[in-house]
């Protein structure tokens, strides 16, 4: 079935096409859409994140603003961009241009693409946890088109601060969970080698994510998975983030941003569910059941 | 002004003062706010939550009847079902509950977690009723008082668990719109999702002494990065120091020290126009 | 004459007056107007800077927001206090806090005394230059009164930042100038010993401010200096900043920013100068002369 | 695109190179923008970035009249009078220009300090000249590029050089009401009142490689704190680190990296209302 990950892998065989290192990464993606990318940098306060990528672009004859969580290709690049786990500082940096691309009316692409944000003591000292917040907070106040997409891992908070946004899609092949396997075995059996287990009832592929009617849409990736042909997995993204940029580029600012609160407000309500995720949920009368209101 | 609302419930402790050792005399405690002389804070659960902060007889609590549902059938190591049902038969409502109070006489919305129920974890239920609260009180511009404790998102909700930082977040921001005044109260522990949503947007984020505070906890922090940690790190006076919060205020003293901010940030303006 | 530093006093004896050690800080102003003042910490980002106090209280039966640059009583004080010279962090925490009485509606009251921002390598790393000019093309998109006044020191950016305001005033035996007399001694001679020469030619005491426009009125202090008498002190600018607040606070808010920005906008022009300062300019035709226009 | 916008025109220049020590030959230098063969960056003054940065002839400079005066009657160890009477004999104009020109093509509004005047010195003249293209560029929705080389505000006008920074940044934050697009382009040095001002709160920050740009410079810094600065502190690179800088572009892309933002920030809108 078109646009959902191979009924024959296995859960834990997508998170490893997820984290596959020869994978696409977020500047793969970007640098196609838009060949004349320009990187800025900086949170205008203390640091610069290299773990997120952020500019400005041409694509489809627009100025577009990027946004990229971004793993390296190489140990050095891995480490540089800290393997794509963001600190505070990149989440400051996001708020900044995306307010810049308010105040120009520039449409925004998020590519997810992170284990999580970074389990660091600088991170916490600088605040981590707030600037998440302020994040996902402050993405419900910008008026311009968003529309954000799941390319790898989509961990936790960390990847949630990335992706509050008009649309959400993810590549077939990408996760995308509240915690990350391991996380998620640490914590409920205390060790993290059951993350198989973990991962299995988590439901965190592309298509446990359609079925509960998180994103709107898979993106089928080239046979095998994205890694194997980098071109024609960011034409695939290219040509359905644009089917999904172009419906919302006509909507006025206010109807944009009360949708985009009315997505993320009912988004467990079920309402967008797929047949076989929804019928889980016993009606049970209206106040019992925050499906019906 | 009463150090709390009311008389409070017992709750269960230790025989003995983790910080201090002395031994303890329930009814003794009970009477502080469960704060030991040597300081310590004890951790205490909603219902006593509720007795501490609304006038006595004002709690109203409202969609108590909202339940979690197992969306993802999990099984193991426990089902999620079970874990739910064995909460509920202890008589726990969910993680957080939220209602009407008073407070000093002034009308609050009120919004408890509770840490016994699955570690105060972040689900569906929680964040409906989180959210629903957080719109009445921007709609009736009626001050908001959270009390936050919690250990992170649930997991046995998966991916809709996540999203109700999202979706609680949005509603922080309309709460903020709305001018309306928001005090969050940040307790031990408070990790996770529930600080990296609505725990440190609050006008004024105030801590308990001592209670640990952060996004991700010492254990993994030490496990991901092999670092020694300070000691303090991520308690209250530390996040105070790191600029997260705007004070840190002892449990004998929270009641009063609410009552004054909801004065002074609800008076009404005066010759503006 | 009243509201004029004593004629006796040389430019030096007022720079000692303004930096006696009993001097009357920012909290021994605020605590007396506003007994119920709570102190509010934080810049949401990574610090507090406790060379700023920043709070609300009630005063005259309103809430409102304070600041104050506040030095220490004694050396530990001092040293916590860091001299009131404010990091990055300072004039961050202030901008959230006039945000949040711009959102409620709150008049702000600020009291300047530093030296000057601090001269660290901490407060550049963490971007001091820019903290201190967000911090001054904030305060004119904060639409509430803001009242400030210079109680000791007003040294160069680092009092600048805490006194973009619709009245800025300073008391009799304070300073306010562009560096401190030792900083300026050391650009212009290369040698801070020069600093009784600086202090004169500089132009710095509240007499000069006031005979240039640059402030709006001179709060007397009481007999031998402010020092001498807390009470009286407090007192006297507690009336003066009353009498401007109220004058502000029927102001409608567009009116209220435009008077603000007009009133830094021709600061230099001299229209308001005393007489004995103006005639320096040489009308040379409109193009000429900055003051006409 | 042709690295500058015309031919430079000479500047002083020390015999060898700073950096790697060769030998210079000044016409060679100049037409390679003044970058050595090893990356350095030789100062520059306002003839010569006007040269670089607008396309030929397109340059038409604004209130060229409007001239500082000696409020201060600033007598020791120099009458300010003097210095500025000796720095307009040098033929300076001083310590900013502004005015209107084309960058490849795009209508934008054009700012350069001169070191040479003053330092560069932040002005009542350079506040009003700032300020009136700061409030047109606004007006008229037209780029506005910058290029900052400061050591300060000007003593010898007191507090009424100080003012210059509020006066500004009212202005700058009308330009960016007005959604106009706007460059700052730091150089070797910008300290002081110029980053503490304008210079740092564009759209977009950009600084010449290695160039010195801070707020304290490391002098005062040490004697006050008597700390060791690690090399490069305060270095354009150090700044990208520290997050105040979006880039640092060499002097021969300058040009064709604003053409490219100009072209990026000025695109209407499509497909929205
Ligand atoms: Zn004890
Ligand atoms: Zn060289």
């Amino acid at each position: 079935m078109p646009g959902r990950p191979r009924d024959t892998l296995s859960v834990w065989q997508v998170v490893e096409l997820a984290r596959h290192p020869d994978r696409p990464y977020a500047l793969d993606y970007i640098r196609r859409m838009a060949p004349d990318f320009v990187e800025l940098h900086g949170d205008r306060v203390s640091h610069d994140d290299p773990a997120l990528v952020a500019g400005l672009g041409t694509w489809r004859d627009m100025t577009v603003v990027f946004f990229g969580q971004q793993k390296g290709r190489n140990l050095a690049e891995r480490v540089s961009r800290n393997w794509a786990m963001m600190h505070p500082e990149g989440y400051r940096k996001a708020m900044r241009l995306a307010r810049q691309a308010a105040k120009f009316g520039f449409p925004i692409v998020s590519l997810v693409d992170t284990p999580g944000a970074f389990p660091g003591a600088g991170a916490e000292e600088r605040g981590i946890a707030l600037a998440i917040g302020q994040a996902i907070m402050g993405w419900f106040e910008i008026p311009v088109p968003v529309v954000a997409a799941v390319i790898g891992e989509g961990g936790s908070g960390g990847a949630l601060g990335m992706a509050v946004a008009d649309r959400v899609l993810m590549l077939e092949n990408s996760i995308y969970s509240v915690a990350s396997p391991e996380a998620a075995a640490s914590i409920v059996w205390r060790d993290n080698a059951r993350k198989v287990e973990a991962a299995a009832q988590l439901q965190i592929t592309s298509r446990d994510l359609l079925a509960m009617g998180v994103v709107e849409e898979v993106v089928p990736e080239p046979e095998g998975g994205a890694h194997l042909d980098h071109e024609a997995a960011a034409r695939a993204l290219e040509a359905v983030l644009w089917r999904h940029l172009e419906q919302l580029l006509p909507i006025p600012t206010a109807e944009l941003l009360q949708h985009r609160y009315e997505r993320f407000r009912y988004i467990d309500s079920l309402l967008q569910a797929a047949p076989d995720f929804g019928p889980k949920v016993e009606p049970r009368g209206a106040a019992g059941n925050p499906a019906e209101r | 002004m009463a150090a709390s609302g009311g008389r409070l419930p017992p709750i269960a402790l230790t025989t003995n003062c983790p910080s201090c050792g002395v031994g303890l005399v329930p009814e003794t405690l009970r009477d502080q706010c469960y704060v030991c002389d040597c300081g310590h804070h004890f951790r205490m659960h909603g219902d006593a939550w509720i007795a501490l902060l609304a006038d006595a007889g004002s709690w109203h609590e409202r969609w108590a009847d909202i339940r979690p549902h197992d969306l993802l059938e999990w099984k193991v190591p426990k089902a999620y079902q079970e874990t739910i049902d064995q909460a509920r038969a202890e008589g726990l409502n969910e993680a957080v509950r939220v209602g009407t109070a008073t407070l000093a006489g002034h009308p609050i919305w009120l919004a408890v977690f509770d840490f016994r129920f699955v570690g105060g974890s972040l689900s569906i239920v929680a964040g409906e009723r989180l959210t629903r609260s957080l719109e009445q009180a921007a709609a009736a511009r009626t001050p908001y008082v959270l009390l936050a404790a919690s250990g992170g998102a649930r997991m046995q909700e998966g991916i809709l668990a996540l999203m109700q930082m999202a979706k609680i977040n949005a509603a922080v921001g309309r709460l903020h719109q709305a001018a309306t005044p928001y005090f969050s109260i940040l307790t031990d522990p408070t990790y996770g999702g529930v600080p990296a949503s609505l725990a440190l947007l609050a006008d004024v984020n105030i801590a308990e002494p001592g209670a640990a505070i952060g996004f991700t906890g010492p254990r993994v922090i030490r496990q991901s990065t092999y670092a020694d940690l300070p000691s303090g790190f991520q308690s209250a006076e530390f996040q105070l120091r790191c600029g997260q919060v705007d004070m840190v205020v002892a449990r004998t003293e929270l009641r009063a020290r609410l009552a004054h901010l909801i004065e002074l940030y609800l008076r009404p303006l005066r010759g503006r126009r």
